[in-house]
């Protein structure tokens, strides 16, 4: 049962409310996507969140379909707006 | 070398950083917060660990791809106030073109990959966040219809 | 406005100039003494009421092509050291696009219609004037195969 | 009989010995190119411009076959190389 760190920032930590949370996925496939649906149980404002938002893990961006391992962080990032 | 600041930007520093006798041409751009409508300045926040990372990453590709060119950046965090600079880039060359196309570069990747988002502050007292096309976002929690098209890298 | 000057290039004097709240984007154009061979330096000489004249035309079709940039430049004359600026440009405008490409054309007009010349100081005392190829010209009187042909414009 | 005051800068100053001199060009119809043969004539050092230089009038860059007229001043400029 990986255990995942969520990260939420900007407009997405004011929606949940929380900057980071932990989550458990089941299986070893896990991927972002699972990650996200479990989010979405556990976090009462990430109902809110748009169904495929921009995520990161270990501070690079990736596909929803990514997998996911074990200690990983996953962060959830409202469409980004640097420069 | 530090990328991300809460203090405002230092072209010198900028440039010391880069400039060298062997590059002869440097190209400097600044994106400064604009006074759109009533925008008083703008709060920027950052996924501090990934955008180090994400900076590293473009500055990275810039050098492999102009190999004579040296290029950084500084992002600033933080309430930046309307007229001052919350980027810097600056990219020295033995060439001109080198150096223009080394900033370029750097600016639109950073446009497209770093994790910073934009709250306005607004003279009424208001923020809203800022959409990457320009639309500002409601803080109401409504989500954006494309907003998860995104294809990440 | 001081289109040329004997003095060292700042960079802070040229953004104040371009800059202004509705201006989110700046681009600056640094050319410096590259330390090729055994150069030294450069002497810098220009036809000083031509290249003021230039200058003005050169700024004013960018101001024309890009209407809400605002751009000016400095030309350094006189001996200017290896690593030291001996032009600089500013442009600022809205968006990113418009600056750069406003710095762009003016660097590029400059280069091409600039009457200003180039004496490259060497470490033994010798001097040779540059060609805008970048090959230097012997002081020896032997007229340049090609000199005669550049088309004015 | 236009007067026309030439102006010579950088590398060809070095080769005439003078920054200016004057010349007079018959007619009323006279070009640059009138001017740069009257100039060869008169600065002896002129005799090693190149067969075609860049030229202006009046602050401006014209090509050889421009006309002048009484009180302009021509400039012989070498290759340029601002910037």
């Amino acid at each position: 049962m990986p255990n995942i760190t969520v990260r939420f920032f900007a407009r997405y930590a004011e929606l949940t409310g929380c900057d980071t949370t932990a989550v458990r996925v089941s299986g070893s496939s896990a991927t972002v996507a699972d990650v996200l649906a479990r989010v979405r149980e556990t976090v009462p404002g990430a109902r809110d969140l748009p169904p495929r938002p921009l995520a990161a893990v270990n501070l690079r961006q990736v596909k929803l379909d990514a997998r996911v391992e074990d200690g990983d962080e996953v962060a959830l990032l409202p469409p980004l707006s640097g420069g | 070398m530090t990328y991300l600041s809460r203090n405002p930007l230092a072209v010198d520093s900028l440039l010391a950083r880069v400039q060298s006798p062997e590059r002869g041409g440097t190209c400097v751009f600044l994106g400064t917060v604009r006074s759109d409508d009533d925008v008083t300045g703008i709060d920027y926040s950052a996924y501090d660990d990934m955008a180090v990372a994400e900076i590293e990453r473009i500055l990275g590709e810039a050098q492999e791809r102009w190999v004579n060119a040296r290029v950084t950046l500084q992002h600033r965090l933080g309430l930046v106030p309307v007229g001052e600079a919350s980027i810097g880039i600056a990219a020295a060359a033995p060439h001109r073109d080198e150096a223009f196309a080394a900033c370029r570069y750097v600016i639109e990747e950073v446009k497209k990959r770093l994790p910073v988002w934009k709250k306005e502050l607004h003279a009424d007292g208001t923020t809203t966040w800022v959409d990457p096309s320009g639309r500002p976002h409601p803080l109401t929690p409504s989500p954006q219809s494309g907003e998860g098209e995104r294809i990440p890298r």
